[in-house]
């Protein structure tokens, strides 16, 4: 069954689990972003030592891929440089654009390849991005402040 | 004839397809639009296979047929709403949200005496479950003249709250404009209190009636309204057309919108006069086709008689309602009864959140719509940030529910696996 | 493959017909509206048939199609322009005067430091020439900011009158707002010291290429401009669709126009903010199956390609242009070479009024335009309250402009019996 | 010739010698219309001694169709009383609305018959109406200033 592919399990898992949600007190830069189409929305904290992503907390309500993905996201980039980040982004947004021609880049994206199949249904490709939209918007304006 | 949903689907060719690897198209959304039966397409088409010309302005054959046939339809939408000063009252615009932005921006190039200006201290009403369209219009528009704007909250059950009427729509009030129908709630909202008061002060009423011209009779004389929008494409027909209805005498007092051909009774480099009502408000070359398409929609309703559609919906609606009471752990977002209401049901499923829901009776072949539906504000009073909106039309039966209730419990199984 | 009108014409149902009592139809009047293909009949309908669903909304397959299919016209009409910012600046309009007027109110919306905030002071900029679709929403806006509407003159040989542009164009002046291509002169202007000179002073420049468009290759990039826009009916596609193209900057800094569904980003019962380009200027629903309809218009139009299009126009209006001087009594309005000219060629014939010229020209089966054009201004400078206008397009030939000018013959015979 | 039923010769003799052109120097009322869609304009004065229109005169530029029927009308309408001159307006109205299926009253219309061809043309009955919706417009403005 094709849906199968869209709600992987570690999907699902996340979505019931959900990784770094809840907000920090103290923060670099907070961003708010909504889907205006389904009213899913995510508040993302940041916090910076140097150039390395020390801290990423958040909270929201929305789909299981939108809450999977922006709880997956904060697991993966925490601990990583700001550039390092950059590469991971790309990565995932190019996964996103593959139209379910690509299985993503295991070794840059790691639990994020679940969302491969997420590119097949451009309903829901928004719903995947949004933490990561929300995480671009947050480390310019945390560098900016620096 | 008795009403018979499988026979109405034979004229709309969408039914012989199939989605998602063969299955059957359980089309649940036409809340968001309807589907189009063989003759609203033949009538657009065969308006650019047979007339096609610019209305009101070509000396050759072509465009006195193009003209007929626009201002034929011009004509079926004024009986079809019953407009008391026939055809002249009819506006075509692109949809419905259009045919409001008019309203507002018209009235915000009021100036003076004209009944429409308004200035500091005036009130424009509406309601916690207008959508979008009937909402942010009157919104920019109090922005822009500095009026208020105040509105009837809902209550918990989804009725429009009239308990404290007078002190919503006060004296200081120019227009109250509502929606018929909820597309969310399917409450439709009992008009005759509302109008009186709005009428005792000197209101207009502006009625979005989007989700009710579809779906049952609407006679604009006998609701003493003033103003009233629908869209085309919502009743059956294209895309692209929405129609304005107003009062003869009003629509001549309000200031016309969008400015340029046709519109205009003279013009220099620095000035220019307008032509009389529907003109002064169509400017350019129209939607001709679109408008001829929504005529041959118009028809089609009419031989199958509004009431009919609307007592199919009603039964249908009672049908749907009683078999959701069964699923367990469903909760609806609208009134539970048909009384006064509509076949678009909102519901929430245990903590599937809509948009997987969605997507789940998506890849059963239902089709639904997921989310806010234009109505935020709405979303926010009852908390209920999304839902899942079950649409019926003359076209489904039992066996659409059916499908759709089916899939539902089917979805609970799905995602309650982990 | 040669260019050939003949085989053109195959594709357009509407020349099957023929018109009063048997005649074949001569149609002189694509400046009003073109003709349709089968290929966007069958685009329109086909989406109706196969496809319809609101696009952007729905959590379902024929939502997902409908979205492919309306976002692909988008990209087709970005390609077809070459717009430099890809598809995020194609924005879905009814036809150009909706786009025009978009621009104006959408200016007239802004304000502070926005660079679209208009105030007294402010000038912008028209010709004598334009469409009234492009000098009545400029002549409003100056109405509601107090900012000067300034104007080019024309010349008696019906070109722009450039000589005084920079005390046309002002250092005041924030808009710039011209016909590319006059629907009554068939002049096309001259861009590139209009374009330098606006934007030495800060202005955006606004191209109504109502009538270029269709006719020749318009590459936005190339040309400089900041905003354009033109109808779908006018370029082989359906009606109730037009477009407006702007500089993506430009567009993310305006702002919105139309209110209500899917052009938010939030809303409460007294605010909201808007979605970003091109969402923010598409409310409500949109003309799905006529922006389907355009694309497939403008893949017919590149597939024959602009530049053999245009190059057939120039070549049959020498030809038209030579056999009217011979017509006795013939008086051309607008230039009389082909030389920066298109295919719309408005005259007068002796003492006929042009009404009754169009009239008889319909009796044998001759389809033109009579009357201002909608540019009453131009007429009154021109001092010619009314013309008649032939105007070509790639389905016609030269014996179309044989029987127009045998038309105008047997005209001269009707009317001199008196 | 269908087209030989829209220009009667009375219709093209009245264009080439319009009657009553030229505008009288004073007036009970003067009004001004002009036929949007194609630029035709009209002005019209009205005189009138008690009930009886004792002046009617005008000034206009435009087709064949609007110059002859202004010019029939002035002929006709000049003498009659504002009673006679309602009901020979309704008569040419309903005429302008038959869609060719009228012939058109003789005996109150007398020359304006010659315009019933014109119903069957309905790009060309807004022409022929000009006139009349000035004089409609004419005779109440100079009613009301008595
Ligand atoms: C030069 C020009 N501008 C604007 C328009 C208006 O176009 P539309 O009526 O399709 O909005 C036209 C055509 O009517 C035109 O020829
Ligand atoms: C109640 C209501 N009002 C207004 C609208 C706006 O209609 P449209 O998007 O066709 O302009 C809709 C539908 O979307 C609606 O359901």
């Amino acid at each position: 069954m094709q849906l199968d592919s869209l709600y992987q399990e570690v999907i699902l898992d996340h979505y019931k689990h959900p990784q770094h949600k809840g907000l920090s007190s103290n923060f670099a830069a907070q961003v708010s972003h909504v889907n205006a189409s389904c009213g899913d929305e995510i508040i993302l904290n940041i916090n910076l030592e140097g150039d390395l992503i020390s801290e990423l907390t958040w909270d929201g309500q929305g789909c299981s891929i939108s809450q999977a993905s922006v709880s997956i996201m904060t697991d993966l980039l925490t601990g990583k440089t700001l550039d390092q980040a950059a590469i991971i982004l790309k990565s995932f947004s190019d996964l996103m654009a593959s139209k379910g021609t690509s299985a993503g880049d295991e070794l840059v994206l790691e639990d994020a390849i679940a969302f491969a199949g997420v590119s097949k249904f451009p309903g829901r490709i928004k719903c995947s991005l949004l933490g990561w939209m929300a995480f671009k918007d947050a480390a310019i304006q945390a560098q900016s402040r620096k | 004839m008795s009403f018979s949903p499988a026979l109405i689907r034979q004229d709309f060719p969408i039914f012989e397809r199939t989605v998602r690897e063969g299955k059957k198209l359980v089309y649940l959304d036409s809340g968001a639009t309807s589907q189009k039966p063989h003759s609203v397409i033949e009538a657009e088409s065969g308006f650019y296979k047979f007339h096609n010309a610019a209305v009101h302005r070509g000396a050759h054959q072509l465009a006195e047929e193009a003209t007929d046939a626009y201002e034929n339809a011009r004509l079926i939408v004024s009986k079809f709403l019953n407009a008391p000063g026939g055809s002249d009252e009819i506006i075509f615009t692109k949809n419905a949200t259009e045919s409001l932005n008019l309203l507002a921006y018209s009235m915000g190039n009021a100036e003076g005496t004209n009944r429409f200006a308004l200035k500091a201290g005036d009130r424009i009403v509406v309601s916690e479950m207008e959508h979008h369209a009937n909402l942010i219009p009157w919104q920019q528009l109090c922005a822009r003249t500095g009026a208020e704007l105040g509105w009837f909250s809902v209550t918990p059950e989804g009725r429009l709250d009239l308990s404290a009427i007078d002190s919503v729509i006060t004296a200081d009030t120019k227009v109250v404009a509502l929606t018929h129908q909820s597309n969310v709630l399917g409450t439709i909202i009992p008009l005759e209190a509302i109008v009186a008061r709005a009428h005792a002060v000197g209101a207009v009423v502006v009625l979005d009636a989007c989700q009710s011209v579809p779906h049952m009779p609407v006679d604009v004389a006998a609701l003493e309204i003033d103003f009233l929008s629908f869209s085309g494409h919502k009743t059956l027909g294209p895309t692209g057309i929405g129609v304005l209805w107003g009062r003869k005498n009003l629509l001549d007092e309000l200031p016309p919108f969008l400015f340029g051909g046709s519109m205009i009774e003279y013009v220099t480099m620095t000035d220019a006069t307008w032509a009389m009502t529907p003109a002064k408000f169509e400017a350019g070359v129209p939607n001709m086709a679109q408008a001829v398409g929504l005529g041959a929609a118009l028809n089609y309703l009419s031989e199958i008689g509004m009431e009919n559609v609307h007592s199919h919906e009603v039964a249908l609606t009672a049908y749907l309602l009683e078999a959701m009471r069964e699923i367990e752990g469903l909760k609806l977002v609208g009134p539970n009864d048909t009384h006064l209401r509509g076949g678009a049901i909102s519901f929430m499923v245990q903590d599937i959140h809509p948009h997987d829901l969605g997507q789940y009776l998506d890849s059963q072949g239902v089709a639904v719509r997921t989310g806010h539906h234009c109505a935020w504000p709405l979303a926010k009073a009852l908390n209920v940030p999304a839902s899942t909106r079950a649409s019926l039309y003359l076209y489904n039966d039992e066996s659409d529910c059916d499908a759709l209730v089916h899939a539902i419990v089917g979805a609970k199984k799905y995602f309650g696996r982990f």
